[in-house]
């Protein structure tokens, strides 16, 4: 057989042992893993059961059988490893360096709260199995909702949503319920033109009709406009506080006030909890639904972009509505029980079982690990740290509303435009050649060229100074020659670029739908 | 007490002091005073690591039903399937664990190329051409596919197969108080669904979806056709809730029509973790591609002309479309994604018909084990795959309450309306489960009923 | 406080969150932990104990108390995380790519492999602990123990050995206590020309002569020059078969006769066993003693240049020397028991405890997952895909021995050295370039310019067609004009080629030695 | 059957036709009939990854003396520590398991850059100018500090202080039957070693090294500088055994005055791994860099003038001096040395001493309970630091042997010369035994002496 037959023979499968695509020896394009699929390799093993080996004739009806197998990749585990691993040089992560992506609080995930989602005692167990068996779980999730509840100043929680907007659609929900049963049909639910874009998709989602205010000029909500959509149709209000501009709505407890007034309730996205862990409390500033993000506040890792986990926490009067059924601490003597209790006007189930409870887990181990007094000094030093970048950057980069921030801070780029047209997205690829992960741009919709930019706590000083220094440098270049080439960045990564418009043009969802 | 901030006291004082600040609480004067808490969080002060670990670790003792100390019958949409040590290796990367949403795709290749390679699995498991970057889980899968179902019918009519998972169906219910959807659930005769004639049907009545499971919760394999011939009459968009772990040796959901798929993906590599994170996923025609829910991942190029991988049609999404999204869903169940890519990649063709095959003779064999029990008689007769419903001369909950001393989760009871009166218990078998498991489990089960 | 006087606060300190150093995003140095350090900061936590905080006066006499700090990095978990992640993103390995390293074996290593590893039951256990409380562990040694006995055709093995060359010293000093028993004192130990560094500075250590034997022009032992070195002055012979040169001793059984004859004992040297598994074993050919490389021919992974685990496996005669004590099976009825025996005439300890414990633990899982048959497979296509390099790259490279090989095949540059002087060690660093790691250059020494490949069994027909298509891409390149830049290679790497000389000549073997 | 090869049959098939072979067989033509083995090796098939977890576990479960399961008061140079959960998640990044030695520096500058970090690390804990990349464990760095000390001072003669763990002077007198070493024992009084007159001394009495322990193998500190004064007088070079996880407190042995320093680096995030793997740690001071044993890593710079590592003074190695380099090391345990300087980065310049600061209170604490008991007496009364041996009623063997029905391991029984006729107990305290498992130990321990 001559080499070039050889070649035919294999040349349709990709080389696994090829590394140009890990950055640390090329740019190459990584193969798929179907690409990669050579017929007749396996890497899988199973346990020797020991059992008959009945026929599958005799287990499957001919009409239910499929007819023939059904392909995916077949790689060696040699290969299989080699892939993934590879791939995991071409991504990003917090564990690799600063990701002030505003809005999504992308601190440090401790490394202990890994092992307790490992532990046997907890990943080990299975969702349906009685109470009586599963006490430790419930004894957990208990813990948990109730040190949430004192974070926030709420009276009970569900810990079913699996995300913020899982919480957001719950509270809705709530929403709802409770109106319903105060015999009052309500329409129209507002939220701020600084919202979130998963808080008008909840608000959609819950029955309702968004209702949007705009901001005043200090970026907080316009109380006049408020007031003007204000009254008895109005089911409730959802905002963030701190806004997603990372300032505090100074009149909360007036809004809360005029909301009340015409029988409405408030909703609190707690994306933004970080900025004040122990210092406010959401039930405290008059807010009746407070759904977190332990997956931002609380450290739970974003996993490439989920899982999270979304929390509701309610006042008192709507404790009842809570989904369910919920863990419980039975009343009785002794050590504690735990059960599962159904609230009697509960608007049912928002997961198929207990919500993302490895996630729950991760999160009270960085509560129990923090404390109360380690908590509140992470809000002081996730504010400390924002404003100190705004203050440093303040002059550099316009700073749409010149106020103290909170944990974050939203600058624009306008100010670069001229004269070689260098865009907030510039400003993020380039700093990327910096070391950074980009800020979170064209966020919140109200600000343009919007550079939204949340350090965390867990950034230190000279970190911030580091990125301080990239942006000056991304400032300065953008009035030199060097603007004009800023649309090249990023340059060292191994893709350049992205063509978004191609991908939407001619969709390729699967490999099996390339060209 | 523990702690993950870096800054010193120095540190923070100089920078106070580049502020003009005094104190960092005067980093909140913006907060009212009224408002600010006056006193400390009523929390424990922080522990240390290992003091965290240990407690955890007792709670973890607390948990009778572990399976590393049980084996587990259970089932119901989790399973205990084998979890390679490759699996938990490559998903466990910290590159995949500590990122987020590859807004940033440019160094986000890993993530996104590992999830395009994981719509592709699932596209070929369901037989449909599109598949989304995940949900939350089935349920939620579920309730996403009846929204594009209504949207895509125009109809508000939601006929739900009484054979789908009693928890979604009430997480189905919740939601339509907000959506304001009308479902219909449709009683199974003998394990099967028994669809009510469509023709005739008008207005509301007339169904805009069907939503049948395949296997469905008493893991009976319904006739997907039957349903299928229901939407071709009616119009109705067909959507299949399928066991993903059966796809290797059943015909496709897309094979038999559906126009949507959805299901619980936590059997490619995650663990039962008491219930979550699990792995939501959602396939769909490509007629209904525009109203996908969640995040897709399409390949393009980039500036250079290199192959590269983005997330696309963002335009349905929420943070553009707002409240006219297809969805709200934001933060999903990525890594579980590439964790069911890992696994997937670890079963190959060969693995995913084994997998299915060794499930579905696991179960045969536990089947006629109890079935030989005294007093032990089938729940129903339809065909079943890897898990089935018998009915017990005792309450299911003592069964399982004894079978526990013996060192066996024996199952989930069955109630939520099945049991109709009678005592059913809902047994699963997986490829994990060997002869001597299932003997002494059927011995243990004889036993606890005699 | 002005931005400038801000930077002198915190620019001693290295910025912990910028990545530039990895791969992904830059080309950077990663600054050392001690520049990541900053005064007061911590990332240690250690378990609440509940005992009375006596001083340290009250504990350690003053004599006795170090005076000052022991200055060490202070780094928070956040930064400590940064480092080592981006440092192993500056780091090739067999999980991103191939790795030809010829003698290495540089073979997948199973994952399951690091599961077992890391079992509470294996790696929670005191080396000191009584047998009684260990029986699981001395039945695991023992359960090695035979299996490696029954590879190599030996009757006892001691697993003490902490990596080949401990094994050879050990191998030496049982060569020693034998013909001191035998009551003969002999002087010399003959090694090839083309032995591994580590078997003549062992025999020294042994306190032995080395003498040299030529190798023929085939490439083994030239038994005419082993002749005229044979004689009772000889304690024994080093030999590792297949040979450094990849290239089977077929006079074996007259060279161990020859030995054997004037009273010598033959060593073999095991790093190249992954050839001959299941085909041929040492004991068959006739040595007395054989160390092997368990993180070679059993897959344990090499951790950046070990641990590894050199068991020495021996002939009956030589049982009673072995090191000790010994995991034993005691005699007695029922289910076994185990203990520890000291063999009669044992030369002693060779490590402080059993050995490499845990690596001796992962052999042994990679043995029990391969199995009998599939030992014998390993070496089949471990020599296949050697072979096939060979085949493939002749004409290309010199091949110095014209023969087919085992595991490993050695070619030469020196074809290269025309017109822009190539040499092996430019092949090796532009095969960087390529996606894969270089094979082991100038060794054996007595090849020119020599390339020493081992593709091992793990890797796939499609990565050893894309290992030889880069190669001869090199070799053309090597007489055209590029040819004249491959000394610029690597380029796409973290660092480019490093100035080993100025290493040797101004030596920082710390921080605290730089300039 | 488990196989990690990927080639299938027609793969093999042509590549055996490129080489003009029949069967794979023919590959092994050139091994001679007579030798190759006529049947298959007679060990069991393979075996699937689950099957052999289960086994392993098993095995485990055969392990009475697991740390998770019997408190452990067991020391003797391998210590139940603290091991962070970011030590085992950073040393076990695969980048640094599945590497070797870096041959290629510009693909290696992670391992590289991780060791000269912990070079730097073992230098500020010694106390000396030049430490090496690892050696395989305590005691072969003991072996190798010997034979420097020979080749440096040109004397055979060594002076091997009792209080030398036994087992590392077994292995020093293994090797000295090749090196020709001749070993003098320098027995303890009271704990501490009673050096000889050296004085007067002539020829071959002379010593060359010295070698003492610090802490000692009974715990005790020992007055390193009468030690440093032979050496002085005797151009001796003097070699000390340190317990590093001390170094936090103690004056280090460089101030001491040592020429080199050895240790067991096991303490730095090593598990306990029933003795192996573990660290090898090895220090000197700028003369004899020349005869440094092992790899070295050095700063230098690459082709473009960026600061990079290299391994270096390579020609003391045996790869190029071969029987004349100064050690036959070659593979030596990198990745445990990475392990350590991610748990010294851990530890950090508070942690260290906190680290050493715990262990001696829990030791006295422990110390003082137990000689509470009746029939307990102190086996030496020099000052100790973290480890201690009492003098017992009954044999130590009894008490181990029944304070493990109890959960505890209770420590080592001394013998190998020690136990000087009467039962000695030698028993370890770390950082991470608290109260309550102390004084439970002492109650059991009362009890099992009783
Ligand atoms: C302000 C705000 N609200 C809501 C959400 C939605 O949370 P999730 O992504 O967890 O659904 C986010 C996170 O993206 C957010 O930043
Ligand atoms: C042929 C040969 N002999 C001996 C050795 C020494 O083995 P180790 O590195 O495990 O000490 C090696 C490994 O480098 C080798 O390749």
């Amino acid at each position: 057989m001559s080499p070039s037959d050889q070649k035919e023979a294999v040349v349709q499968t990709a080389a696994g042992g090829k590394a140009t695509s890990a950055p640390l020896l090329g740019r190459d394009a990584e193969p798929t893993l179907f690409e990669l699929s050579h017929p007749g390799r396996r890497a899988w093993s199973f346990r020797t059961t020991g059992l008959p080996e009945t026929p599958i004739e005799e287990l499957v009806p001919a009409e239910h059988r499929r007819s023939g197998q059904l392909p995916l990749a077949e790689v060696s585990e040699r290969d299989l490893v080699a892939h993934f691993t590879r791939l995991s040089h071409r991504q990003f992560s917090v564990d690799l360096g600063a990701y002030p992506l505003g809005s999504c609080t992308m601190k440090y995930n401790p490394k202990v709260c890994d092992a307790v989602a490992a532990l046997p005692g907890l990943a080990g167990v299975h969702p349906a199995a009685p109470a009586p068996l599963t006490q430790g779980w419930l004894a957990l999730l208990v813990e948990l909702e109730e040190a949430l509840c004192e974070i926030t100043g709420m009276a009970a929680a569900t810990l079913q949503p699996a995300a913020g907007a899982a919480g957001e659609l719950t509270g809705l929900l709530l929403m709802r319920a409770w109106h319903d049963a105060q015999g009052s049909t309500r329409h129209k639910v507002i939220i701020p033109d600084s919202a979130h874009g998963t808080n008008p998709a909840s608000v959609t989602l819950g029955g309702y009709e968004v209702v949007t205010v705009p901001s005043d000029e200090r970026g907080c909500v316009d109380m006049a406009s408020l007031r003007t959509v204000l009254d008895e149709d109005v089911a409730g209000i959802m905002l963030t506080n701190p806004n997603t501009l990372g300032l505090f709505e100074e009149d909360i407890a007036e809004i809360a006030a005029a909301v009340h007034e015409v029988g409405g309730l408030l909703y609190y996205d707690g994306a933004n909890l970080n900025a004040i862990l122990g210092v406010v409390r959401p039930g405290d500033m008059g807010f009746d639904i407070v759904h977190m993000n332990l997956h931002k506040t609380f450290a739970t890792p974003h996993g490439g972009g989920g899982p999270g986990a979304g929390p509701v926490a309610v006042s008192e009067r709507l404790v009842p509505f809570l989904p369910g059924p919920r863990p419980s601490r039975l009343e009785g003597s002794g050590s504690p029980v735990y059960g599962w209790v159904v609230p009697e006007r509960s608007i049912g189930r928002m997961h198929t079982w207990h919500g993302n409870a490895l996630v729950l887990a991760r999160a009270l181990a960085y509560i129990q690990a923090n404390g109360g007094n380690g908590l509140r000094r992470i809000a002081e030093i996730a504010v400390l740290n924002a404003n100190w970048i705004r203050q440093r950057l303040t002059g550099t980069y316009d700073v749409p509303f010149d106020r103290p921030c909170m944990h974050e801070t939203v600058l624009s780029a306008r100010n670069l435009k001229q004269p070689h047209g260098v865009r907030a997205l510039d400003v993020a690829k380039r700093l990327l050649e910096e070391g950074f992960h980009s800020p979170t741009v064209y966020f919140p919709l109200i600000v343009d060229e919007a550079l939204m930019i949340e350090p965390t706590e867990t950034e230190s000083p000279q970190t911030l100074l580091a990125l301080a220094e990239a942006l000056e440098r991304i400032a300065a270049e953008a009035s030199t020659e060097a603007g004009a080439t800023m649309s090249q960045a990023p340059r060292p990564t191994p893709v350049r670029r992205v063509d978004e418009a191609r991908a939407a043009r001619t969709l390729i969802p699967t490999f099996d739908a390339r060209p | 007490m523990g702690t993950y901030i870096p800054h010193t006291d120095d540190e923070v004082a100089s920078m106070l002091s580049f502020l003009g600040l005094a104190s960092v609480d005067e980093l909140f004067e913006v907060v009212p005073e009224a408002l600010r808490l006056q006193r400390g969080l009523e929390l424990a002060d922080g522990a240390g690591e290992p003091d965290v670990l240990a407690r955890f670790d007792e709670l973890g003792e607390n948990n009778r039903a572990r399976n590393d100390r049980l084996v587990c019958f259970a089932g119901g949409g989790a399973y205990d399937h084998e979890i390679p040590s490759v699996t938990k290796a490559l998903a466990g990367r910290s590159e995949f664990v500590t990122s987020y949403t590859p807004y940033q795709p440019e160094v986000a290749q890993g993530v996104l190329q590992a999830v395009f390679e994981f719509q592709t699995m699932i596209s070929r498991l369901s037989g449909l051409p599109v598949a989304n970057a995940s949900l939350y889980d089935g349920a939620s899968a579920a309730v996403e596919a009846v929204n594009l179902g209504v949207a895509a019918s125009g109809r508000q009519r939601v006929w739900v197969s009484a054979g789908i998972h009693p928890h979604w169906r009430q997480m189905l219910a919740t939601c339509a108080a907000g959506t304001g959807h009308q479902l219909s659930t449709i009683d199974l005769a003998d394990g099967q669904t028994a669809w009510p004639e469509v023709d005739g049907l008008t207005g509301d009545d007339v169904p805009g979806v069907l939503l049948v499971g395949y296997p469905n919760y008493l893991g009976c394999l319904e006739d997907v056709g039957a349903a299928r011939d229901i939407c071709d009459r009616s119009g109705a968009i067909l959507v299949v809730a399928a066991d993903p772990v059966a796809a290797g040796v059943l015909r496709s959901p897309g094979e038999w029509g559906a126009d949507v798929v959805v299901g619980e993906g936590q059997v490619f590599g995650t663990t039962l973790g008491f219930g979550g994170p699990y792995l939501g996923l959602f396939a769909c025609a490509q007629a209904h591609v525009r109203r996908l829910p969640g995040r897709l991942v399409g390949e393009t190029v980039d500036a250079d002309g290199r192959r590269a991988y983005v997330t696309t049609l963002r335009a349905r999404e929420q943070d553009i479309r707002r409240e006219k999204a297809t969805s709200n869903v934001c933060t999903n169940q990525t890594l579980m994604a590439v964790t069911a890519a890992v696994q997937l990649g670890w079963l190959g063709t060969s693995g995913i018909a084994e997998l299915g095959l060794r499930c579905a003779r696991a179960t045969k064999y536990c089947r006629d084990a109890l079935l030989a029990i005294d007093g032990v008689t089938p729940y129903v007769t339809a065909p079943v795959l890897r898990e089935f419903a018998v009915r017990t001369p005792v309450p299911a909950e003592v069964v399982i309450e004894r079978l526990a001393d013996e060192g066996f989760l024996a199952g989930i009871a069955l109630d939520d309306g099945y049991a109709d009166g009678d005592h059913g218990l809902l047994v699963a078998v997986t490829e994990r489960r060997t002869r001597s498991e299932i003997d002494g489990y059927a011995a243990a089960f004889a036993k606890a009923v005699a």
